[in-house]
């Protein structure tokens, strides 16, 4: 399933023209939440080039509660944005009176609104007012269909009638509306009175509908005299019946007939039409509804003295709008509750009075509230001379007359179908209060907009019904609403004084002002992210929006999958009382911090804490926050990457500080176990001074903007240290979303929901043809996660390897043009980028004067000039103007060049022809304000362009066959894996390995921690290796010469104990040269039996096991971690566990004691650790200025150290040392200088780039894996070896390779053999050739152009970069300024 | 090779202040090669110079040439043709240079670009040192492949003075004691005894001294 | 990002700093610009090892040369900065042209404009 | 040793077995004679020579030659120190003559420092012969009557030829070999540099003597009182060839700065006990630099006074 992005990738320039003007402000991901975007964003900010996406959910519970489908998200960001006429288009794309409802909608969206889970409803009807207060909604354009001819009769201006009228005139039906009373409106008009909503207002709206065409014939009632029949009779081919709801029911109480009693909506039609009525001094009115208000509120107006309404519940049931009964009240309104009429008392006809009796709520009705009781005896009289029932009101159907063929139903309302509005007569349709019974004005325009949608099928002859079948959405998903909102209470709007109420009908609520308007539309949760205000639609002139894209399934058919899904970041929201994460912004995970890091981020790099924007002088960083942590979250493993990172963004911090920072890592055991990340951690610690504090923290307290920190330290003293910020370093976690995605694959998790795999496999998941990479599979570094991302590849491509070279298209390109001896043709093609370019330069004046230009012989200008159809006609262009040379003056080349190249390749033109000139982002995009002055910049750019590119000469690019053969040095683990990865593609792989067998360290290892038998494996490995006809394994051997480049290889060797000299030709080479265990010079090493390694131990349990020791004691660190050897061996602390696990297995007995300075048993191997402490190993810890000591006596062997808990030294016998040495790497040096490869201090073989490039070389062609690039485990060596076949594959599977044509050239004439060239190369590229000038080979020339910019006798250029030309550039450019 | 430096602009200035069309020529070997004198230098020196007549009121044309040698006939005759139009030259080549093509050009001034230092080596990419003073009588046989003459203060033939410290001259920390490094080498060589052999008082006719010095090989003379 | 900067700036691409040549730079002057910065990857960070290192060094022997001759050495710099530091870049846009307004215009126009007067 | 080969007072004091006691002035940066003689007689019957240098430190002075004359005048033996630096060898041995003419019996050869540390950086400097070779040509002159171009002399010069040494500078392991070849270009007496570091110079004794070299050559042991903390410091970091020990440095700064100078003696004093007990020093040389008056006191306090009266 596709989900859709709503940008057509393939029209989006990335011009972000689109979240420019899209309203909705949401919080950025990117910067965690520290910052915003927009619901139309850049999906990968750092993606080049970068096309947006719109952010959507579900369509929000607002526009879902409205009746007429109001898209209110919509309109109320436009009036948040102050765009109020937009507003008003999108409200009235469904409802031509919007002044109107937004004075008197019931607005059930408010009830809806998601707003109140934070504190109050979001005003939205107000804010629909705002817009129509501030935009004459008559001047909307309101877009219409073409005229038709049919017409349509609608019986009834109410708000039904008009609805349907104005939607049939979109959609170019006509109609007339038939009025009863002499003013349109209905309820509108004669049903609310003008407090509420003022007569203009209604007129004003109405002539909305009327100035499209709609006629209204006031005075004309159904009847006799004009009966539906005729109407259909006198051509109007669809009626629409919408007369409302009008006759106020009856008490059905004795005396409802006396002089005095007057209906409702009686009182109110006549309050309406003539603007009074009479009123009498005592007035009570029945009922609890709106109506029941409306007359309350109109009587005060006019004079009554005492107005009490009368109600048989509670206000609670009560369905006035509370701020309607509240303003009744203010206004003098006496209101009875749990009171029910029983007589209208009368005199001479005349009401007198009125008996009451009390009510008592019993069980709940129908309508689910309690239905009242009278309580007997209870009756009283009430003294009044009015007395207005306002129960309810039903449709008159009587003035109709009995239409024949439609039925009706018991409550007086007509009966239709419920989705087409159709009555059972053809052609007649009815919708409103004559259908529904009284409801509200909202739903009466809903149905009106859906008969108009009928009536025009009807009259097309369609199927009324088809696709409206209305959707249900059980579990909607909305955006969350933000856990740190600000609370802010909904706005009040201003009312007109109680006292300037009386004796006129002015209207009480004054809507708010803009400021209010927008401060309140702000208050939008924007529940659906885009609130489709289609803004986006018409900012983009590449029409690359499109709203309406929906959710694709696609099938595609694989041969294997790659799962990378990675993990989600521990969450401390769920352990607020300790972590205080939610409730303090000073609190940031470290995620968060490194975007405050960033310079792209929030605060573009400068350091600001959240809530106050100080810089800080004080930062503590928490490690292990959710892993190593079973107490609050069950996540018993470590996540491998915090500390390193925490590291990191301590010693940036300070470095953006200039040292004016304290930073504090508060830690169990700092975990650097990477590859020189312990000199980072040294460096960190003694040149950056950040502190490094052994201690879990157990309390924050936040105090104002600061935080005091609570821990205690080793020895168990407390300390309390105030800090600006804190950080926490969160750790990786499977979250549901991966765990149900794992069991949609069905591959098998762990118990920490990682996914599942076999040691000597760590690509592989439980399924077959399934492989995984990164931290889905465990937590671990980027190095770790590259690596396994090509390993992957490399299992995934042998599955494919038969399908090698198929479904590939390649592209034809017409053979080159000679233009050597033609004078320069420029085409200039001056690029609008929409108006990302042509909104701020002069495009039409910077062509006129392309034009001017020498040389120049074709300008013009394009909208867009990268989308297909201009390259389409730039290539006409070309053809048809015989240039020989093209200038694009756009965007940045580092996007669009090579496109551009190729367009002039398809033209028969050497690709370095051309040039481009960068208007936008070096120009128009930051120069915006200022056109005038973009616009200068705008030609001085496209001059110094053509230019140089009449001054460009084709260069041929050089292709150089591939030999399709590797080269792997080193038969251990790692090589053999390679050789394997590489061999089972299909690619010819041989082995050199210099022992006499294969196998390597894995020789000496008994199993890996979790238990898997190595020796096994290496014989089963082996043996594969050995049958495996494309593998050639060549033992005994050595390197003693090699050369070539990239893809063209040769070595030298000398095989066997014969010492038999052979010379190979491969296309890559695999470094796999290994490491040794380091023989210890310290503890007595050598110098007493009892005294072994780790590899020693393991293999003595093999064979002795356990049953004679007493006392094992193991020191850790040993070759490790110290002046020589800065670096931590990564495996020695798992390589001590196992051995301590497997000793306690064999003999329970055995103490086993571990000495240590950190336990790093990084990723999952902390269960381990873990198993080892229940076990009862014990475990001490040592500093490295204090190490252990050991003693060999006769007496036995002791180990004497310092605890650091008793602060006392420690002397304890023991039977056995076992000395966890570190890892050295095999003597490569003579190796190295060979193939002149560069190495660390160490010796360990330098990756070209630690995080990017873990197994490249610097040299291309060249790989690396296994221990000769850093201590390992077994496991992470195979996958290390996969990785390198298949970066190595990916180099072999190429036909030849392409070099760049952007390399130096000598002119050897001139050259002076000065060697300076050759000194300053990075590369050691040049040299001094038999003839005694420099030469430069362009197969292993890296382009940089250091060598020309040195050269003393001006002697070498660089293509594409002569000298001349640049000079050329710098020549028109300042031409003229001297 | 020799080594020579760059003159600070200033100097030049003043020397051809006064004229109007000037040639800067270059020289295509030991000048450029120890970057003061090639076609790079040339260019440098000519646009610098430009930029300060202009920005000092003053008209001056000045072209640039680069020629293979300064110290041959054959490649001076390269510009016969245009020195003409020259009011003077800025010979960028070493004081040979200079001397030579004014001996051809007689009636056209001929300025030094560079201050012509010594023969001497590259000891790494811009650091240059000395090697050789010519002395025409080479004692380095008897001096470990030392040379003394060139690479002591003191020019010492039984050296080292007693201002030897710590294997650097008494004049400056950055110059090795060349007695030093005879002694150095010699134990290397195994040869310390030889260290006691007296090196006899020396013949200096050959050197300066004697007066400018000629090199005839009636064999190879044409 | 869209950082507005000094429009008085033009940018010549070139693959490496270390490509720029003390050439190009007192070219510029000579033909009338007012500065000239250079803008490279960080220190350490050179794409090509050392370029920016070069460039660096040759930025320097222009400013002796061009304080020499009364141009100003100030108006050439050298900078550092990552890809993935827009704010900075402008940063340095607005301070190199404040730098080079300080200094006022390039002295060869005024002394060009003496001479034709 | 016995016999002598020159007239040379020192060289008879030297011959008959007694410790000798040289000590030296500088002359002064002007034409006025007293600054030399008025120093000479402070300390004439305290010493059995004194050395008049020769444009020390390169910086411009009172000719050497003629300051000699000075003394000769008064009755006292000089010892004429002659650089190579800033005479070609027909100055050189023109200036020889002249030393003769007047019956001058003792000459120190030295190269001299180089002109960059004097008052004259920008000269040219001359060093056409080293030390080594000015010895060679006095004693040829001396010896054979015979200028270096062959030609005989008419009286050749008698002069007692000295030379310097030092035992401290770099590099070590030649400063044994350096004298054999001193040696054996002919030098008679050597004048060390000053020694503060007593052990070093021990064992440059020892390997002097393992060679039989204080056999060949009178070693006379130089001594320079320290008048501060401040010059103690000073010879220790910035004088070439200098070792004075951090010990010494921190006698001196271990005493209030008025008896700093008093501290200097005493160290002066006990050096000269120490260093007459080391076979092979067979005599001082006593540099007090512009404080002459003190040594008077240091030759008495150290036991060499009065001094052995020779018969001429």
């Amino acid at each position: 399933m596709q989900k859709p992005r709503y940008v057509d990738i393939s029209k989006c320039t990335g011009c972000g023209e689109c979240a420019k003007v899209c309203p909705v402000v949401l919080d950025n991901e990117y910067d965690m939440g520290l910052s915003s975007k927009k619901a139309a964003y850049k999906l990968y900010p750092q993606a080049i080039p970068g096309a947006f996406a719109i952010q959507k959910a579900d369509k929000a519970p607002c526009r879902l509660a409205c009746p007429a489908g109001l898209n209110v998200q919509g309109y109320v960001q436009m009036v948040g944005q102050g765009k109020y006429k937009e507003a008003l288009e999108i409200i009235m794309k469904d409802l031509p009176l919007p002044g109107v409802l937004g004075r008197i909608c019931p607005h059930g969206c408010e009830d809806a609104c998601r707003r109140c889970e934070v504190d109050e409803a979001v005003a939205i009807r107000n804010l629909k007012r705002v817009a129509a207060d501030q935009f004459d909604p008559r001047a909307i354009k309101v877009p219409c269909a073409p005229p038709r001819k049919e017409k349509a009769a609608i019986i009834g201006s109410g708000p039904a009638g008009l609805s349907a009228a104005y939607h049939l005139a979109r959609k170019g039906i006509l109609s007339t509306i038939f009025e009863a009373l002499p003013e349109p409106g209905g309820m509108l008009r004669v049903g609310i009175p003008g407090h509420r909503l003022p007569r203009n207002i209604l007129d004003q709206e109405i002539e909305v509908i009327t100035n499209l065409g709609v006629e209204i014939k006031t005075n004309a009632p159904i009847g006799p005299d004009l009966t539906i029949d005729a109407l259909f009779k006198k051509g109007y081919e669809a009626v629409y019946l919408a007369i409302g709801a009008h006759k106020g029911m009856e008490l059905g109480i004795p005396g409802e007939k006396a002089e005095g009693v007057q209906q409702g909506v009686d009182f109110l039609r006549e309050v309406n039409l003539k603007g009074t009525a009479p009123v009498g001094k005592k007035l009570a009115i029945i009922g609890g509804g709106n109506v029941a208000i409306d007359v309350a509120r109109s009587a005060v107006r006019l004079g009554a003295k005492e107005v009490n309404i009368i109600y048989r519940r509670t206000r609670a049931e009560m369905p006035a709008w509370e701020e309607e009964i509240q303003a009744a009240e203010d206004e003098g309104t006496a209101i009875t509750y749990l009171s029910a009429p029983q007589e209208v008392l009368t005199q001479d006809g005349k009401v007198v009075g009125l008996r009451c009796v009390r009510m008592e709520l019993g069980e709940p009705d129908s309508s689910g509230r309690r239905r009242p009781v009278p309580i007997p005896g209870s009756e009283y009289d009430l003294e009044i001379d009015q007395l207005i029932p306002s129960i309810g009101q039903t449709p008159d159907l009587s003035i109709i007359g009995d239409i024949e063929d439609v039925g009706t139903s018991r409550w007086g309302t007509i009966e239709v179908d419920p989705i087409t509005y159709a009555t059972t007569k053809p052609g007649l349709f009815a919708g409103g209060d004559v259908q529904t019974g009284p409801w509200v004005a909202i739903g009466a325009i809903a149905a009106g907009k859906e008969a108009a949608e009928s009536i025009l099928r009807y009259l097309d002859g369609r199927d009324m019904a088809e696709g409206r079948e209305p959707i249900t959405n059980e579990n909607p998903q909305y955006r969350p609403i933000p856990e740190r909102i600000k609370k802010q209470a909904r706005s009040a709007m201003k009312e007109l004084p109680i006292h300037d109420r009386v004796g006129n009908f002015h209207e009480v609520e004054l809507g708010y002002d803009e400021e209010t308007g927008k401060s309140e539309a702000n208050r939008c949760l924007n529940c659906g992210y885009c609130c489709e205000c289609f803004q986006c639609v018409d900012a983009c002139i590449a029409e690359a929006v499109c709203h309406d894209q929906q959710p694709v399934e696609r099938d595609i058919t694989i041969g294997s999958v790659i799962l990378c899904p990675g993990a989600s970041l521990f969450d401390p929201s769920p352990y607020e009382g300790f972590y205080k994460y939610n409730q303090h912004p000073n609190i940031l995970t470290s995620t968060e911090f490194e975007r405050i890091l960033s310079a792209t981020g929030p605060t573009m790099g400068h350091m600001k804490r959240p809530s106050d924007g100080k810089e800080p002088t004080k930062i503590a960083w928490l490690q292990c926050v959710g892993s190593r942590d079973t107490a609050h979250c069950n996540n018993g493993y470590c996540s491998a990457v915090c500390c390193m990172y925490a590291i990191k963004e301590a010693v940036i911090a300070k470095e953006h500080m200039k040292g004016d920072l304290d930073t504090a890592i508060f830690f169990m055991d700092i975990r650097t176990y990477g590859k020189d990340y312990e000199k980072y951690y040294n460096r960190a610690k003694d040149e950056h001074g950040v502190r490094f504090i052994r201690s879990r923290v157990h309390t924050i307290d936040p105090m104002g903007h600061d935080l005091i920190l609570k821990y205690s330290d080793e020895m168990g003293q407390l300390h309390e240290e105030m800090f600006d910020m804190a950080v926490l370093s969160v750790g990786f976690e499977i979250d549901q979303e991966r765990i149900e995605f794992a069991g949609r694959l069905g591959i098998s998790l762990n118990k920490y929901n990682f996914a599942l795999t076999p040691a000597f496999k760590p690509v592989e998941t439980s399924r077959p043809g399934v492989y995984v990479s990164g931290i889905f599979q465990a937590p671990k570094d980027i190095p770790s996660s590259v690596t396994e991302a090509s390993a992957s590849a490399c299992a995934a491509s042998i599955d494919l390897s038969e399908a090698r070279g198929t479904d590939i298209k390649t592209l034809s390109m017409p053979e080159e043009i000679d233009v050597s001896d033609q004078d320069p043709r420029i085409g200039v093609f001056v690029c609008d980028c929409g108006i990302n370019i042509a909104g701020v330069v002069d495009v039409p004046a910077v062509v006129v004067y392309a034009k001017s230009l020498p040389n120049v012989v074709y300008a013009q200008e394009n909208l867009f000039s990268c989308s297909q159809d201009t390259q389409d006609r730039m290539k006409g262009i070309i053809k048809e103007n015989s240039l020989n040379r093209v200038v694009v003056a756009s965007c940045s080349p580092r996007t669009h060049e090579p496109l551009f190249q190729e367009t002039m390749q398809a033209c028969g033109l050497n690709k370095y022809l051309f040039e481009m000139a960068n208007i936008r982002d070096q120009d128009s995009w930051v120069h915006g304000s200022n056109p005038e002055a973009a616009t200068r910049k705008a030609k001085d750019l496209v001059r110094m362009a053509a230019a140089r590119a009449a001054l460009l000469t084709p260069l041929q690019e050089k292709r150089i066959p591939i030999t399709m053969r590797a080269l792997v040095i080193g038969g251990g683990v790692a090589g053999m894996n390679a050789a394997l990865g590489l061999a089972d593609q299909g690619f010819e792989t041989i082995i050199v390995e210099k022992e006499a067998q294969l196998g390597g360290l894995a020789r000496e290892l008994t199993t890996t921690i979790e238990g898997d038998d190595i020796q096994r494996y290496l014989i089963e490995l082996m043996d594969r290796i050995n049958r495996h006809e494309k593998i050639q394994v060549l033992t005994e051997t050595l390197i003693v010469g090699f050369g070539g480049f990239k893809g063209n290889f040769y070595t030298e060797l000398m095989v066997g104990p014969a010492m038999y000299a052979r010379k190979i030709e491969h296309g890559v080479v695999i470094l796999a040269t290994g490491a040794i265990e380091y023989k210890p010079k310290e503890y007595l090493y050598g110098e007493d039996h009892r005294i072994m390694t780790q590899i020693d131990l393991g293999k003595r349990l093999e064979v002795k096991g356990a049953d004679d020791l007493n006392q094992v004691v193991m020191i850790q660190c040993v070759g490790s971690r110290n002046e020589e050897n800065p670096n931590c061996s990564r495996i020695c602390c798992q390589s001590a566990i196992k051995n301590a696990l497997h000793i306690k297995e064999l003999n329970p007995d055995t103490e086993v004691w571990i000495l240590y300075r950190d336990i790093r048993t990084y990723g999952l191997h902390e269960d381990y650790y873990t198993a080892a402490r229940k076990n009862g190993v014990k475990f001490f810890r040592f500093s490295k200025d204090e190490p252990p000591r050991v003693e060999a006596t006769d007496k036995g062997l002791f180990v004497i150290f310092k605890d650091h808990v008793l602060q006392r030294d420690l002397r304890v016998p023991t039977d056995l040392l076992a000395l966890s040495a570190g890892m050295v790497p095999t003597d490569t040096g003579e190796l190295a200088s060979i193939i002149k490869l560069p190495r660390n201090e160490q010796g360990y073989f330098l990756e070209a780039h630690v995080k990017l490039r873990p197994v490249d070389l610097a040299n291309d062609g060249i790989f690396l894996c296994g221990t000769a690039h850093g201590p390992k485990l077994i496991t992470e060596s195979i996958s290390q070896a996969y990785a390198a076949a298949s970066r190595a594959a990916t180099f072999l599977s190429q036909p030849e390779i392409i070099l760049s044509a952007v390399t130096a050239k000598v002119d050897q004439s001139r050259c002076a053999a000065c060697l300076i060239c050759v000194r300053v190369c990075p590369y050691n590229v040049p040299r001094i050739n038999e003839n005694g000038v420099s030469e430069i080979d362009e197969a292993l020339c890296h382009g940089c152009g250091i060598c020309a910019s040195e050269c003393p006798a001006k002697a070498i250029e660089l293509n594409w970069y002569e000298d001349q030309q640049i000079m050329s550039k710098l020549d028109s450019l300042l031409e003229g300024v001297l | 090779m020799i080594v020579a430096e760059k003159k600070p602009i200033e100097e030049i200035i003043e020397e051809i202040k006064d004229y109007k069309k000037i040639l800067i020529a270059g020289c295509n070997e030991c000048v450029t090669v120890c970057e003061a004198g090639g076609k790079k230098e040339v260019g440098v020196l000519a646009s610098a110079l430009r930029m300060y007549f202009i920005n000092n009121g003053k008209k001056m044309e000045i072209d640039e040439v680069t020629l293979e040698r300064q110290c041959d006939h054959e490649y001076l005759e390269e510009i016969r043709n245009q020195i003409g139009q020259y009011d003077a030259v800025v010979s960028l080549a070493c004081g040979v240079g200079v001397q030579f093509m004014a001996e051809k050009y007689r009636r056209i001034p001929i300025y030094p670009g560079v201050n012509t230092s010594f023969m001497g080596v590259t000891e790494e990419r811009g650091v240059w040192t000395e090697r050789c003073q010519g002395c025409g009588q080479c004692i380095l046989a008897r001096t470990a492949s030392i040379c003394p003459i060139s690479r002591c203060a003191k020019r010492l033939l039984n050296g080292p003075c007693g201002g030897s410290t710590n294997g650097k001259c008494e004049i400056s920390k950055d110059l090795d004691c060349a007695w030093q490094l005879i002694i150095d080498r010699l134990k290397e060589l195994n040869r310390l005894d030889d260290y006691e052999k007296l090196l006899p008082i020396k013949d200096w006719s050959t050197e300066r001294a004697g007066g400018p010095r000629k090199v005839v090989r009636e064999d190879v003379r044409l | 990002m869209r950082l507005q900067y000094p429009e008085a700036i033009r940018i010549i691409r070139v693959p490496c700093t270390g490509k720029v040549d003390i050439l190009h730079i007192l070219k510029s002057f000579e033909k009338g610009a007012d500065g000239v910065y250079i803008v490279g990857c960080l220190e350490g960070d050179c794409r090509f090892d050392n370029g920016n290192l070069r460039a660096r060094k040759r930025v320097q022997q222009a400013q002796a040369l061009l304080d020499k001759i009364g141009i100003g050495g100030e108006r050439v710099q050298m900078y550092n900065l990552s890809s993935g530091e827009g704010p900075l870049f402008a940063e340095i846009a607005a301070e190199m042209t404040a730098k080079i307004k300080e200094m006022g215009p390039n002295p060869l126009k005024e002394a060009l404009k003496k001479q034709a007067a | 040793m016995i016999e002598t080969k020159t007239p040379s007072k020192l060289e008879k004091i030297l011959s008959s077995g007694h410790m000798a006691v040289t000590s030296e002035c500088g002359p002064p940066r002007g034409s006025n004679p007293e600054a030399v003689t008025k120093k000479a007689e402070l300390i004439r019957n305290h010493v059995d020579a004194i050395n008049i240098t020769d444009n020390q430190t390169a910086v411009t002075r009172l000719c050497s030659l003629a300051s000699c004359i000075h003394l000769k005048m008064m009755g006292i033996e000089p010892t004429l120190q002659m650089v190579t630096r800033d005479r070609n060898r027909i100055a050189l041995q023109s200036d020889i003559l002249g030393a003769a003419s007047f019956d001058i019996h003792n000459i120190l050869c030295l190269s001299g420092d180089h002109q960059s540390f004097g008052d004259c950086p920008t000269g040219q400097n001359v060093f056409d012969l080293d030390s080594m070779q000015l010895i060679q040509t006095v004693r040829l002159m001396r010896d054979e009557g015979k200028f270096l171009g062959g030609d005989g002399i008419d009286r050749p010069p008698q002069l007692f030829v000295g030379a310097a040494a030092n035992p401290f500078a770099d590099p070590f392991e030649i400063r044994v070999p350096r004298l054999a070849k001193k040696v054996a270009a002919g030098v008679e007496f050597i004048q060390t540099q000053c020694i503060y570091n007593l052990d070093k110079f021990e064992l440059w004794m020892k390997q002097v003597r393992d060679r039989g070299l204080h056999e060949k050559v009178y070693i006379l042991a130089g001594v320079t009182p320290l008048k501060s903390a401040g010059m103690a410091k000073y010879m220790k970091n910035r004088v070439p060839g200098m070792d004075v020990p951090d010990e010494v440095v921190h006698r001196m700064s271990g005493v209030s700065k008025e008896k700093q100078a008093e501290e200097g003696i005493n160290i002066c004093v006990e050096s000269i006990q120490r260093l007459k007990e080391i076979e092979g020093v067979r005599g001082f040389h006593i540099m007090a630099i512009e404080w002459e008056q003190k040594v008077p006191e240091i030759v008495e306090r150290s036991g060499l006074f009065p001094r052995p009266k020779i018969e001429m």
